[in-house]
Order: C-alpha cells, then structure tokens, then sequence
C-alpha cells in the first residue's frame, strides 16, 4: 500500500513577525513615546504606557556562519527572554526590558569581537554585496573591502564624533544592490574595458538581439566573424556598465587590470532637513589592491577625518559640501578634479554650473 | 573548525583588525561543509587574480517557483569541486528582521543539513541568504523551511521580498503599521513573488516615516513613506527643557528647517505647519518635545532603481497622502492598475520608473487613472513644447 | 570726365559710447560709491568725489515714433545737457547733475504721457517683441498685450509696493526673443497646431532634409503628395514649436482658433539670493482675446496681486513660490493644475517630485 | 497726423489707458510715412483675424553685410501696398545706450528720409530698431547712418550687437568696465558682425556684476559677469546705521544669503567671504555698509539660449575669474578657439551651447584647451557611466 504523497508547501510566506516581537514591544506596540541615545550603540525608547525598551546593537560582518547566529541567539536567551532582530544595515539588535542587561550583554559580545555601537552619530555598517565571494559580475570584492575599511573606522562606529549620521555602502557593480548610489560614501566596483565577445558560443547561448537593445548607449552592433553571427562593441561609445553582460554570458567584462574602485560622496536618503539626492563622483579609478585595499582605505579615511573636522553640527557630507561648494571639498581633501567629473549621460547639461555663485 | 584545505595567507591578512571578519566566519563554518575550504581556496585565488571565479549564474529552481534561487557555477570546478555548484537560497525574512532565538536556531539547523553553514544576514532586498548548496539540495531545503514555516523570497522579474522598518514596533515616529503592512503585501502577492511574469523586478519598501530607514525612495519601485497632514505635536514644557539643557534652538533646529517655517524668539518655538515639508528634522532633534500629527498616514512614491539601464532614480511622489486606515486598499488598488499597465507596455528589464520617464508621466496618470497634483512635480515644466491633446483645442 | 566714387563707409561699428556721457559721468566713471533710491522712478548716485548724478526713469512703450523721440531729446537739452540714455528693458533715463530740475523734468514726462517710475522694488517695463506689428512668426501680438497690462499694473510702476523687483516679459512665439524664458512672469504666444503643409511650394522653396533636421521630435518625416516630393507631420509628435516654419515657409502654423497665450511664472536671472532659473508653467492656454486681452490681464493682475499678499520682503516670485511650494501656489491663485505642466520633454524626469518634502 | 485712412476701432482701444500708447506712437507717425497708414490698416486686420499678416522674409540687405536687415512682406500687398515691403533696419547701438539728444536727433532725421519714422528703442539685443521701409531705402539709409558715424546690428549666423550694462558710468557695482569691453568687442569683430559664417548667431553681453542687469546669463552665447575674488568690502559705521536706521539684519541680510556665510549678533556683522558666493544680496541691500571687493575681475559663462532647437539654456561657468586687466585679452582668445570649434563641429542652426551639450563640456574643454575646474559644475556626475579614455587605462 503506497503512502499517500505529502502535500508540498508552497506559497505560505514568510512567519508572521508577530510571532517575534518581545512581549514589551507587543503590549506598547504603536505606542511609543520618545526614545533616549543611553549611549553609543545602545538606545531606549520609553512608552506613552511608561514602559521602556533597551536596545543593544551590534556590529555583523553580514556574511555570518550559522555558528554565530547561533551565538546570537545564545545571547538573546541569556539577556532577552530569546528576542532579537536585526536592522536595515545588517547591524544585530538585542531588545532588552532590564537596563542591567546592557553591561553584561555588551561584555559578552565584546568577547565574541562584535562591537556594539553605530548609532546616532556613528558611522554604521556598511551596507554591501557579494563580490569575489558569489557574484559573477563582481568588480571588486565586497567583504574584504568592507572588513578594510571597517578597521580603520572602527572607533567612528563605537564612538559617536560625528557631525550627524554617516552611511557607507559598497557594492561591486554598476548594479548597485545595495543604496550605494545614495549614501554618504559610496565605495563602487567598476570596470574600465569594454566586454570580450564570445564569439564562439554568443549565438547558441544568447538571443542577439536583445544583446544589442540591452546597451545603455547603444555601442553593441551585429557583426559577422569566422562566419558565425556575433557582435562587436564599439570601443568609444562602450562605458562598462556590464548591462550586456547581465543580459548575455558571452559578454563578460572582467579585466583584472582596469577592474577597480571609484569613491562616490554626499548622497543621502532620508529627508531630513534636505531632499534625499544622489552620490557624486569623488574618485574615478583606484585599483583592487587586495588584501587590504589600501588606496580605498585611506581615500575613505581621509574624506571621513575631512568631514569630521569641518561640517558643523547636524550637516550630512552632501549638506556640509552644499554649504562650503565642491571647489572646496577638491581642495580640502586634496582630491583631483578632472574630466571624468564632469557628467557626460543623458542629463549631463543639466550638471554644469548654471549661475554665477562661485566661491573663490 | 576542520582541517586547512589550502593555504590563503592572503585572507587570513582579513582575520586581523577589530572589525568582525568574514573570513573567520567562513573558517568557522569549515566543519559544516566542505563547501567552505573549496570557498577559501577559490577567494584567495581571487585575491591573487583580482577576479572572481564565477561563471553567469544558470536557471535552477525549486519546483512550481521561478525565483529564490540564484544559480552560481564556479569556472575553476575542477580546483575547487565542492564549489563547482555553489548556489544561493533566499529565505523570505519575518518582516522587520524581528527573530526568536529559537527561529533563528531553526534556519541554522536548516541550512547546516542542507548547505554551507554561511549566510548573510541579510541581502540587501531583505531577505536571509543562504549561501551556497548544491542543486540537489535546493528542493530538501525548501521542503525544510516551508515545513518550518519559512518560505523563499523573490528574484527575477518578479515581486522582490518587500521590506519595512522596525515601525510601531520600536518607534515612535511611525505614522502607520509598516509591519503590518509590509506582511500583509508579502502575503498578498505570494503568487506574484514566487513566479516571475513582469517584465522586470518590483519591489516595495515601508518606511514609516520621513527619515526613510529602509531607503524606500532609493530602492524600491512603491515606496510607502509615513507621514502626517496635521501640525506637529508640540510640548513647550519640554522643549523650554531642550533649550535649558543647551541647545541652540535657533541654529540647531529652525536653522536647518528646510521650509524655513520656524520660529524662536528664546521662549516659544513657533510652526507654520502650513509650510512645513515634513522632513523630520526638528523631530529627530527633539524627540521629546516635538511629534508627528495625529492625522497620520503615508505618501506613496513610485519607480526608484538602482544605475542599470537608464540610469539610477529615485522614487517620485504619486499620490501625497492617504490616511492609515485606506492605506492597504489603495496600495493594492494602484498596484493592479500599475501592474497592468506595465504588463502591457513595459519593455523586457525595464523598470516602472524606467516606464514612466518613457511614456511620460501624464500618460502614466491618464493610464492608471490617477488625476495630475502639483505635489507630484517638484516644479512645473520650464520648456514650453507642450503637446496638446485634440480634446483641448478647437 | 566721371566724379571719383565716393568710398563707401562700412564696417566702422556703433559710435563711441565715449561721445555721450554726461560730464559728470565722464568725471565721476569708475567712482561711483553708493547710490539711493530717492522716489520711484528716482536714482541718486554719489560717487567717491562727493559728486552726484541724478536718473529720471520714463516708461516708454518702446515701439516710438521719432516724434517722441524727438520730445524725449528736447527734454534732455532742457534738463540733462541734453544727456540721456535707454535701459535694458526699454525705460529712457534722463541723467541730471541739477537735483531741482528732477520736479519740472517729472511734471513734462507726466504732461506728455510717460510715467516715471520702474526703479527698485517696483514693476518695471515689460521686455517684449514684434507681435503682429512685424514678424510672421507671431501667434499673438507683442505691444497690444504689454500696453493692456501695464495699464493695468500701472501703479506698480510708478510706486514701489512690491517684496522685491518683479520683471515681466512677453514673447510672440516659441522663439522667445528676450529673457523670457527667466522671467518673474512671462507671457507667451504659443501654437497649438501642426504645420499646415503647403505641398505645392515646399519642394521649390526648401530643402526637405533640412526641414526634416529642424524638427526637435522628429515628427517629419519624407511624403510624396500628388506624385511631388514633400514631408508630412506627425501630429502626435509636434508641440507646435514652430522650428519648422522657421526653416521653411512652406510649413506655417498659423491658427487664429488655436494659437494664444501661455503665462509662465517664477524665473529670474539675477545672481542675487538664488541662482538664475527658467520661469515654470503656470497657465497652459489663454485664448488670443483682442484687444483688449481680458482673460491675459486678469490671470497676470491676480498672480500679482496674490504675490504681493503673500511674499515676504526680497523675496522674488520664484523664491516665494521655493518657500511655500507649487501646491499652494495653485491654491492660492486658483489655476488649475493640469497633465500639460507635467514635463515631458527631455529632462522631464528630473522635475517630478523626488522627495517625500511635501505640504500639507 | 496725416488723415485717417481706415477705421481701426479695435487699435483705438489701446489709444486708452494710462500707459503710454504704442499706437498712438504709429498714429503720430503717419505724417512721416504712409506706410503707418497702412501699418494700423494690417495690424487692425490682425486684430480682426487673430494672426498676423507677414510672410516668412526674403533675404534683403545692404552691398558687402549678411546681415542687420530683417526683410519682411505683407500678405495682403494689394490691400496694403505701403506695407508691401516693410523692412527693419538694425543700428548697432551706443554701448550702454547712452545718446545725446543730438545724436538721437541724427537718427531721427536719417529714418524721416527713409522710413516710417518708427522706431523699437531698442531691440532686445539692444539695437536701434528702424521698423519699416522698402527694400530701395535700405542702401540710402545705410549710406546715412555710415556718414552719420553710425552702422548696422547683427542678423543671420553671426555674431550680434553685444551689449553692456551701464557699468561704471553709473554704477558702484560694476567689477569691470563694461562699456569699454563691450565697444571694444563690438569693433573687434565688425567683419564677423556683418557677415555671417558662423553655424548660427553668436551673442556677447556685458554685466558689470552678478545682478546681471543685461541678462546676459539667460541671452547670450558668451557672458561676462563682473565679480570679485578677495572680501567684500565693509563698513562698520554704516552697518551699524543700517540697523540703527531698522533693517533686521539678521532676517533682510544674513536670512537670504544663500551660503549662510554671514552672522549678525546685534553688533558685529561677520562674513566668511571664504564661503561667500558672491551673489549681491547684502550689498544690494546696504549699498553704504557693503561693496564688491577690491580685487575685481569677471566670470566667463557660455551657451545660453532660447528654447528652439533642443531646449533653453542657461549660460554655464567656462572660467571661474578673470582679473578685470587681463578680461579683453582672455575673452578675444578664448573666442577664437571657440569659434575654431564651433565652425568645424557645430552642425546648421546649432548654438554653442547646444554643441557642448551634445559633445559633453569635457570634450569641448579638450578642444578650446582648458582645464576643468569643480567650479564649472553644480556637481559632479551621479551617474557611473564613465567613458575612460585609453590613455587613462593599462
Ligand atoms: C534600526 C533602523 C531601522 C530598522 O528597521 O532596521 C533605524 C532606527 C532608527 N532610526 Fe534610522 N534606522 C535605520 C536605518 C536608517 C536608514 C537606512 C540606511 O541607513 O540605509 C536611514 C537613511 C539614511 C540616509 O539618509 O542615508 C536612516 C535615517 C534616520 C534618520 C535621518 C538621519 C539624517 O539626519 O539624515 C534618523 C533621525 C536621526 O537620527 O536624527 C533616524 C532615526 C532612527 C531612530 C532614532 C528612530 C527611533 O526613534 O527609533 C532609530 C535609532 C537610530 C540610530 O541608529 O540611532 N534614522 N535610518 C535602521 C538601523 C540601521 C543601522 O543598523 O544602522
Ligand atoms: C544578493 C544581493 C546582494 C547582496 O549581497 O545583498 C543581490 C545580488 C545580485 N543582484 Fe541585486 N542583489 C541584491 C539586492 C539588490 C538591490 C537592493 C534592494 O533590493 O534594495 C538592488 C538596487 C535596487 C534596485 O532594485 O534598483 C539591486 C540591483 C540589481 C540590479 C540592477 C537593477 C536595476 O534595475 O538597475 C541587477 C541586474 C539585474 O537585475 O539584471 C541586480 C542583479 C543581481 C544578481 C542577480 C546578479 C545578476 O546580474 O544576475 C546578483 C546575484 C549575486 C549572487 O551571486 O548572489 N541587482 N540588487 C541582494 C539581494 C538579496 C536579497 O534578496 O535580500
Ligand atoms: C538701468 C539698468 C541697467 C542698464 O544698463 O540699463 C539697471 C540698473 C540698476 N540695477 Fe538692475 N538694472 C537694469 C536691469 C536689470 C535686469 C535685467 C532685466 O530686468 O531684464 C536685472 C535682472 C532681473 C532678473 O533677475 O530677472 C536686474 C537686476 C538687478 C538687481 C537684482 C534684483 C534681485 O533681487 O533679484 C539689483 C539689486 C537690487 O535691486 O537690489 C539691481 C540693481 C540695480 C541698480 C540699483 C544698480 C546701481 O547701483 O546703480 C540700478 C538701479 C536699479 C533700479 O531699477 O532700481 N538690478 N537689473 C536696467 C534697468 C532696467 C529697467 O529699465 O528696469
Ligand atoms: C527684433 C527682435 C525682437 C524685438 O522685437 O526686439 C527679434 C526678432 C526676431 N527674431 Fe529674435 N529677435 C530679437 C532678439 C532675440 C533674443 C534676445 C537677445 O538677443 O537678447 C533672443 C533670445 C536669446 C537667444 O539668442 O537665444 C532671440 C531668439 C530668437 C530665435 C531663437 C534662437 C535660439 O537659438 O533659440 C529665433 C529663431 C531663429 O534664429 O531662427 C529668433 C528669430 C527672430 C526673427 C528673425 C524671426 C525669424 O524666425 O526669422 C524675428 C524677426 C522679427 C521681425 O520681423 O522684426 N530670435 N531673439 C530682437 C532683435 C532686435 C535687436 O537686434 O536688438
Ligand atoms: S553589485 Fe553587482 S557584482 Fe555585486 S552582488 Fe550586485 S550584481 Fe553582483
Ligand atoms: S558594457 Fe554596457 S555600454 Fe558596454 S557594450 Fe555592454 S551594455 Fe553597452
Ligand atoms: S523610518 Fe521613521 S518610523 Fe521607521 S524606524 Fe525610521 S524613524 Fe522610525
Ligand atoms: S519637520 Fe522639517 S520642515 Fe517641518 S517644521 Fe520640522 S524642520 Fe521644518
Ligand atoms: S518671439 Fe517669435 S514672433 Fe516674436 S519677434 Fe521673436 S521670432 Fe518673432
Ligand atoms: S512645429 Fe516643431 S515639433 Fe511641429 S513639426 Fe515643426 S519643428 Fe516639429
Ligand atoms: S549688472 Fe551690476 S554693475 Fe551692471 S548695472 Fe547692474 S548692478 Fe550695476
Ligand atoms: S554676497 Fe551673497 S553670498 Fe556673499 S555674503 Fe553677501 S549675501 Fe552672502
């Protein structure tokens, strides 16, 4: 007699968050207060009902080992009655209802090395990708950057010297996963050669026509070689966005001499104070210089200690540059203006200074 | 932690500094699957080659579903066999990241049966990745999480894992339920996100306020951002208390009032609500003082994305305000209409936003039946080529 | 025996501006200190020698007969030492070194018709062009529009009871000959029908490629009617920007029904404050109503008047408008906003509203 | 007045009305010519039919110019024959259209002979129109105004009459002597004035500082704006007076200016000039307290226009600062290059600014041979698609 089959699951969604909230955050769910910056990392928000909520965030290098998670929810049962959650940067948070759980709690992650802080003024996590370690179309790596980086602005994530908040991100294409294209620092893998042609495989594995619609700029056209149908590029009017490399395995662009880094500063999301607005270029071209990125580290650093010594109060990089003018973010931090800054896309003339407010 | 497979003295430079390394994590994880020294061994190689080792992912799946995985082929296979496959599952997240100890000790049970014992937590739609099994082992670890109660998330030219900030959870600031909201959405278009047939990717993002903590109007083609249409609930006590306690009420909060519509005069702080756009600042500086209205609600902003093809937007206003309770009904009513519409029109991999920069946005509103507000532009035209339609002239 | 040709003067450019400065200008060039505002229409600068010029402003309706000019020429020689000069929105300014002759100089202008006036914070002449006085081009008069609502907003030229300057200016066409296009409110002659294209004459009288070239949307394109070589008009395509006829006669877009007036507001080009920035769509169409132009006067007449109810001190159309938001100027002005102020040309998608900055 | 020819009930209204009468001007001007009869006849048409009566103009001028008549031709000659022909003649005006009643006199008598006797005082470029005659007039009335040490404007694809602001004949703003310049440029390229070899019209014009009072940010292909690099110059005395005399500093001085680079505590007013982007907003508003500074010179911007063909523009920074000494030398060169450019890549009817935005303002920069500076963008790029030149890669 045959078993009846199992009904296959499907379609179910993910479980229902309310299943995990702490029991303090159900009862004063929608009813919060104000909350209080207790200390770098740490926060408590206070309820109209009284009740209070502390929160301990950590620092995660994202890619995580079902070990640490592990760890986490170790500590989650220690210190939390089991609840935790992590934040839209890939911080961890532990919700706490004892305050003397802080102390305690904060220890036993300092032990395990995750530090605690990122908060307020703080540079947090930086938000990235895949990179080396998963992504075909990688530029760069993510987390070896990220871990470089992090290094050297570790104090700025546990201590909170900011001018206001500062977010970083990275991701290692011109796809961007990630809100690289609007942060405060924006670390971004590019390629710099147009993609090599396949083609001995282009016409099995790829519909040609969308090879040449998927080009931004139009630079891919038919082409016939050793008989077969192909493609060509068309050197000057390919920027190595890779969109045909997406659409197309027998594009690839990898070139290990020209692939490398371009810093981006002074975008922003929220809408405080101003709009949120994109980054602008800062860095053309670094190389990979793997394994600790040293170029980047430093150009990040610097435009950081830069920041930090002349925005006022509450000014995120692109408002503190709005006030001071991009004249005097080249000069302050030493960075070079060249052709490459000047925007050459679609909407490029709408770059070009269109007034006579000029600093000298 | 198992034996050394092969030597990376070039990873292991990343073990050292205070910042938690990825590279102990993926050590760490050596004695969960193999999977993880052939990892080490093929990422130091990119280190020496300055390239990944990466072939174009290939279509695996898991069956009935058109997303959640992400085919990966290693081009050194034969070096690094046990990453030859090396594909990555997303998990659909609880919304808001929230997680029991248990939960979280479920998925890792999970994925150490199934996989190489890393993830991220999280990707950057939202969702838990997995990351990296075998193709055989794609459909037992499905059968897994959804016997847990865990489904996939999104990829491809589908709904994308929606995401909200922590909102009424933990936040005083939200002007409607993100949480609930974002479930709900999830839940709705289950059918939607598992199996692809848009002409690209759409996701949704729920910040419950101005300060946009998942980057909704960065990232996501509807982005629903709380806010309110009332005045700003003001505490004089407390904020007499702020200026107290030393802040400079006139530089740090009414100097970096974008509407200019505050005023100080060293006693009371004076709102022209009327003129306030609602950007939070003075809010974020004094949370104890200051406090979004109580007529509540959220602006529904359309068509961010990312560089890739057009060129990166940000999301545009649609509709400016509908109150907290309709908010639900009126996403998914406009979702229908837009879905609709981009079904018809949208060309393969282009975006909402990519759409409606093409067509234009009056043609978008005629289409999905929405009537033109100022609120919808940052300012008017300036180019005076107008096209008028035949039903306006004689 | 034939007289030597007299040898023909050419290329000797405008005479000397040297030749008609007033002595005290002479004297006083590059010295001026400060100057003061003394009435409308009254400018007094006083240079580092502690001497003074004094300039009479007169509105002028710019198209004179020399008779006037004549007349403004006597007036100089009875006030000015015969010393005058124009402005560059088309006032006559009478210079005196004699503070008493400021009065009688006043009370001729006035006897004569021409109000003192335009300086400061006050409306000054409306910039304008040909109309139907003079270019084929015109889809509604120039003068005949500028003279009804000067009448209307005459006060506002001889005091000054504005926030902050305010420049109007009127063009004919698309081709928008003169600062229009940056204008506290522009006024505006558009078409809003295609082409009509004469078949008979084009191929003899154009060039078709180059017919087809000046068309900004490619909306013409190669046609053969009753066997000869012609274009036709892709009426979805065309917006009427008249680039066409411009190129080629055979392409008019004259349409009594159709042509008319768009008012634009909120442009301005001076430096001061904020940058210099195009006027914004505020009235799609008015009807070509003469001659007296109603519907025109009454939508410029309000938009100023809720201006001056509502802007504060030095604040410009425009910057009034930044601070309290297109949403509300519609509201207060009571024009309605419609899918034709919604761009949807080139750059249109960096106008829509890419913030969550919103009023309520 | 000569005698009323036709009815013209409608033109009569506009007789009405305190402003001064543009066709009680054509009116008067009948008894010079019996072309206004037929002018007021037309524009009544006009005023009936809603459309003007001109055809496109046929290209009439002057022995040995391109340009300075516009030809014009009614559509109604036989109605109309005085208009039948009705020709403008463009004089290039004074610099600063500064006269003597003398010289206005010259004009008048010159255009009495010849024409209508009507006149545009000015065009918007600036020249003196002479608004109607017949193409027999036009040599005759050149002859005259050479004679009388006057010549023609610009027309056509060349360069136009340049115009300034009065400058500092009557200005205390003026950070470089406009009028000097601009006659000096006017003379400079006459041949180029006159005849028209350039892919279309190219216009200079003249602000002696950033209140531009010639427009010429909005108007012409080359701008030259007055500005200054060093503090602005500052009286305290007088400052103290202003406010004294009840001008809130603080909200009409230090609340407008768009850097925030000034600070007023009741007594000290204290300018970062390092900041200060030089817009004239305080100085305009206490002209004894505060003036440019001393190191004068000028801004050069480049490629404003009209919308037709591809969109209006706004002139865009080229060089930063000019010191007021070295302005006519740099301007002349810098025209060359440009020009040099223009003629071999600039396609028919393409203005200079069209061109850049078409070749990108880097490329042009390479070709004129100038450095890019941050000053000459708002911003940098925001968009990672970034052409490397070979040069630039390995
Ligand atoms: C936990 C988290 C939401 C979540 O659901 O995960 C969160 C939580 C809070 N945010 Fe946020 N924000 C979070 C991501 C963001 C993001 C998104 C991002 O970074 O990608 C933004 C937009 C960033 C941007 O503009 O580029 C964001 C912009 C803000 C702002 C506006 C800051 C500004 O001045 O521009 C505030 C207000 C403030 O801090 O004054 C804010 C304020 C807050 C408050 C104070 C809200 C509250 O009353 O509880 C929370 C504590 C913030 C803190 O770090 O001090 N949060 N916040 C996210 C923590 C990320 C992290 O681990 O660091
Ligand atoms: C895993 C993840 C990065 C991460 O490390 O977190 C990711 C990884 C990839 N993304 Fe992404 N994207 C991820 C979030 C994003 C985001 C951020 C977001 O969703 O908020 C963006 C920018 C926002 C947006 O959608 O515009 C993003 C914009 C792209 C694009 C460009 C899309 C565009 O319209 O411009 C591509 C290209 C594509 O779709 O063909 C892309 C394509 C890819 C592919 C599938 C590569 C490809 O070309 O096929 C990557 C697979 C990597 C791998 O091997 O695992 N990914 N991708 C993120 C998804 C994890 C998750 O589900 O949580
Ligand atoms: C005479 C004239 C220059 C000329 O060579 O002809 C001139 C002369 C002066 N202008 Fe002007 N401006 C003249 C056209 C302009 C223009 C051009 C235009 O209108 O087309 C502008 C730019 C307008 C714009 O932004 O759209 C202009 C923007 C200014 C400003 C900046 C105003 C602002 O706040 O935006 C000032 C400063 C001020 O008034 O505070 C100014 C100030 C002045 C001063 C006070 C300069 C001085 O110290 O002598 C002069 C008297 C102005 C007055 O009317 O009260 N002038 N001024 C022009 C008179 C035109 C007229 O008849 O009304
Ligand atoms: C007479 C004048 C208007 C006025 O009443 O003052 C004028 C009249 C004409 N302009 Fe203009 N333009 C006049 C100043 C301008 C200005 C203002 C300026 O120079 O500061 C502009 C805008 C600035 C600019 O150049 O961009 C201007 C932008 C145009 C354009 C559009 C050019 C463009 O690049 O967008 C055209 C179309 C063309 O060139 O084919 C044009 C064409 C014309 C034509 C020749 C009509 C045509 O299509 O052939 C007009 C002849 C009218 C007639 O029958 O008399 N006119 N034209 C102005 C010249 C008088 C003078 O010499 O002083
Ligand atoms: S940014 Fe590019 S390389 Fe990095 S994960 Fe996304 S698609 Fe892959
Ligand atoms: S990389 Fe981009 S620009 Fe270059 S050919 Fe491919 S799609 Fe076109
Ligand atoms: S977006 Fe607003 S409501 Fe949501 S967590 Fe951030 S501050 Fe709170
Ligand atoms: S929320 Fe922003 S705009 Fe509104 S009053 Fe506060 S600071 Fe001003
Ligand atoms: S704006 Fe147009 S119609 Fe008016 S004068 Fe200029 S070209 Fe002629
Ligand atoms: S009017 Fe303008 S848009 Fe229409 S056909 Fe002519 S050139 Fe093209
Ligand atoms: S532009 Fe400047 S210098 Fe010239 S008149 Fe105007 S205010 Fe004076
Ligand atoms: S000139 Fe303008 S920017 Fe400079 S200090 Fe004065 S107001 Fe500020």
């Amino acid at each position: 007699m045959a078993t009846a089959p199992v009904k296959r699951i499907t379609d179910i969604g993910p479980p229902s968050y309310e299943n995990f909230l702490h029991p303090v955050i159900k009862k004063n769910y929608g009813l919060w207060k104000y909350h209080e910056n207790v200390a770098p990392g740490i926060l408590c928000h206070v309820s109209e009902t009284g009740d209070r909520i502390y929160t301990v965030r950590a620092g995660s290098p994202r890619l995580l080992s079902t070990h640490t998670i592990r760890l986490f929810a170790a500590l989650a049962d220690k210190y939390c009655d089991g609840f935790l959650r992590f934040t839209s940067r890939n911080n961890v948070e532990f919700l706490l209802d004892k305050k003397e759980n802080i102390e305690p709690l904060k220890q036993d992650l300092h032990a395990a090395g995750f530090p605690v802080g990122g908060t307020n003024n703080a540079i947090s996590n930086i938000v990235h990708t895949q990179g080396w370690v998963h992504c075909h179309s990688s530029a760069t790596d993510a987390s070896g950057i990220v871990k470089c980086v992090m290094d050297a602005l570790y104090d700025h994530f546990t201590e909170e010297k900011l001018p206001a908040k500062m977010r970083i991100a990275l991701a290692c294409c011109l796809n961007m996963c990630g809100a690289v294209h609007c942060s405060d620092i924006a670390i971004l893998g590019i390629h710099r050669k147009p993609p090599q042609v396949n083609n001995d495989t282009i016409n099995k594995i790829c519909e040609i026509p969308n090879v040449i619609a998927s080009c931004p700029t139009g630079a891919i056209r038919t082409a016939t070689v050793n008989g077969k149908p192909s493609v060509e590029v068309v050197e000057e009017q390919c920027m190595y966005c890779g969109n045909c490399y997406t659409v197309c395995p027998a594009m690839p662009l990898n070139d290990p001499a020209n692939d490398g880094i371009s810093i981006w500063v002074g975008g922003k999301v929220s809408n405080a104070r101003s709009e949120p607005r994109f980054s602008k270029l800062a860095i053309p071209f670094l190389p990979n210089n793997p394994p600790r990125w040293p170029e980047v580290v430093n150009a990040v650093v610097n435009i950081v200690n830069v920041y930090v010594e002349n925005a006022r109060k509450h000014e995120r990089m692109g408002e503190w540059i709005d006030r001071i003018g991009w004249p005097r973010f080249f000069d302050l931090t030493g960075i070079e203006f060249t052709r490459y800054h000047i925007d050459d896309f679609k909407n490029a003339g709408l770059t070009y200074a269109r007034s006579a407010h000029i600093r000298y | 932690m198992a034996d050394k497979k092969y030597e990376t003295p070039m990873l292991d430079e990343l073990e050292k500094g205070p910042w938690p390394s990825f590279v102990k994590e993926i050590k760490k994880s050596t004695d969960i699957s193999p999977a993880c020294q052939d990892l080490l061994g093929v990422l130091e190689v990119s280190y020496e080659d300055k390239k990944n080792h990466w072939k174009h992912g290939g279509i695996v799946g898991v069956m009935g579903y058109g997303g959640g995985i992400i085919g990966r082929y290693s081009d050194m296979p034969e070096q690094f066999p046990e990453v030859a496959h090396f594909h990555t599952i997303r998990v659909n997240m609880p919304t808001g990241w929230f997680y029991t100890s248990d939960a979280l000790r479920t998925l890792c049970d999970i994925w150490d049966r199934h996989g190489s014992g890393l993830t991220n937590m999280h990707g950057s739609t939202g969702d838990v990745i997995f990351l990296g099994t075998t193709t055989d082992e794609l459909e037992p670890t499905f059968k897994d999480l959804t016997a847990a109660g865990f489904d996939l998330g999104g990829s491809g030219s589908c709904v994308r894992t929606p995401s909200a900030c922590v909102g009424q959870a933990r936040c005083e600031w939200a002007c409607y339920d993100t949480l609930a909201a974002c479930n709900d959405i999830t839940q709705t278009y289950q059918d939607e996100l598992h199996r692809p047939a848009f002409p690209y990717k759409f996701k949704f993002k729920f910040s419950g306020c101005p300060n946009d903590c998942v980057a909704s109007i960065a990232r996501s083609d509807l982005a629903i951002i709380g806010t309110w249409k009332d005045e700003i609930q003001q505490d004089d006590a407390a904020v007499a208390e702020y200026a107290a306690s030393g802040l400079d009420i006139q530089k740090d909060v009414c100097g970096h009032c974008p509407s200019k519509c505050m005023e100080w005069d060293g006693q009371k702080l004076r709102i022209s609500n009327r003129e306030c756009v609602h950007c939070m600042h003075c809010i974020n500086v004094m949370p104890k003082a200051l406090r979004p209205g109580k007529e509540k609600g959220a602006a529904i902003l359309i068509g961010a994305k990312a560089p890739i093809v057009q060129g990166a937007l940000l999301a545009s206003v649609l509709i400016p305000f509908v109150p907290a309770e309709e908010l639900l009904d009126t996403i998914k009513e406009l979702t229908s209409r837009i879905w609709d519409f981009w079904g018809e029109y949208g060309k393969n991999r282009e975006r909402i936003g990519e759409l409606i920069q093409r067509v234009g946005m009056a043609n978008f509103l005629d289409a999905i039946g929405l009537d033109p507000v100022p609120e919808m532009v940052s300012a008017p035209r300036d180019n005076p080529y107008v096209y008028f339609k035949a039903e306006d002239k004689i």
